[in-house]
């Protein structure tokens, strides 16, 4: 199974994957390797206090975007079900962003797959944070540093 | 013709507007829609074009009821 | 932080990770990134179903052994908190075996640290596995893969 | 002089023993502590040794007190 999902409000990540592996299809004596990402929001960028950030997106685009990179991770990896959460709209500082999820029958590849996917998501997936810091200045994150 | 025309973030407020329709009635590139929508002759080389929500980039021809997106890059994760 | 924990009844890795968060020495907005595996008992193994397993250990050693390679791993990377947990005794197919959690503040370090985690695990922690088939034989796991 | 010896998984199963106490008198290394309580005179290279609960190897003396253990390669995780 793929399953993509924006969150719009809090996003818990250990729920989402509870949610996911109680589907009928998710058999969890079959795979062995269980690989998670969770990316979460700091309360500091770039030397400066964060306070709260709003992440944008282009709906429709990064549903598609965020398909359309999974389908090609798994052409390279042996890999069960994938499940990516991301959370959209204004966050603070310690709330979960993302949720990467692999399950393989094998360690490496859940490994490789999760990383991979996160690192294909950072690069391609449109999202863009504006961040505001502690003395009220809003200001956009620049670029996403290579994993 | 036209197409439907998306400006995110950063870029949004430089060009001062989230969107926009584009008439035109010969061929266009990406390029050329940006130059008739964002009031800029130069598109900068970090901008990321996409054409019906894939990416493409600034040489390709739009077609007409295409949607022709702008954007910084990308910060998500 | 680095907390280690053999545990002799069900692992809840969800739960393992939430209780360790909860912690005062965790700051939530701080790390940015947690990379986390599980490993889980498959059904099925070189060809034969099997219905349940015993996990023996070296009582001490184990233990020892899994505090020696977790510091040899956070010389290497920049990490901030690591929680290993693993089963010991007896299991059947679904059952967590092993949860290995990194928080960083960055994603390379997390994800190389929690890989490099459970390679170091498989290769040096004192666990055996005892698997019992369908046909009721019993039999040794003679060796791991590398991952 | 004596030092503890314990054998795991399947080693306790061939040796027939979980664990010994052996005393001697003139200094002995790992691999004599095993000839000597396993009641075989070859050690495969498969068996890993620990002195104390830290890695060791077959050639290495063992002091008066040590905790000797024999096992085969692990498989946790």
């Amino acid at each position: 199974m793929i399953q993509i999902q924006l969150q719009p409000k809090v996003l818990d990540p250990f729920k989402a994957i509870q949610i996911f592996q109680s589907q009928p299809e998710f058999k969890a004596a079959h795979y062995g390797a269980n690989a998670i990402f969770i990316g979460t929001m700091r309360d500091f960028n770039e030397g400066d206090d964060v306070v709260a950030m709003h992440l944008e997106h282009y709906a429709g685009m990064t549903e598609r975007q965020l398909q359309a990179l999974t389908l090609k991770v798994l052409e390279q990896y042996p890999v069960e079900h994938v499940l990516i959460e991301h959370r959209v709209g204004d966050i603070v500082p310690a709330d979960p962003i993302v949720v990467v999820a692999v399950w393989s029958a094998h360690r490496k590849s859940a490994f490789a797959a999760c990383r991979e996917l996160m690192e294909a998501l950072k690069r391609e997936a449109p999202f863009w944070k504006h961040e505001v810091l502690s003395n009220g200045t809003k200001r956009w994150v620049e670029h996403n540093t290579a994993g | 013709m036209s197409v439907k025309v998306l400006f995110f973030a950063s870029l949004r407020e430089q060009v001062g507007k989230g969107q926009a329709i584009l008439e035109y009635s010969t061929p266009i590139t990406a390029l050329q829609v940006w130059q008739l929508t964002s009031g800029k002759d130069l598109m900068p080389n970090t901008v990321r074009v996409a054409i019906n929500q894939s990416y493409s980039d600034a040489n390709t021809g739009v077609q007409d009821g295409d949607e022709v997106a702008f954007f910084p890059p990308v910060t998500g994760g």
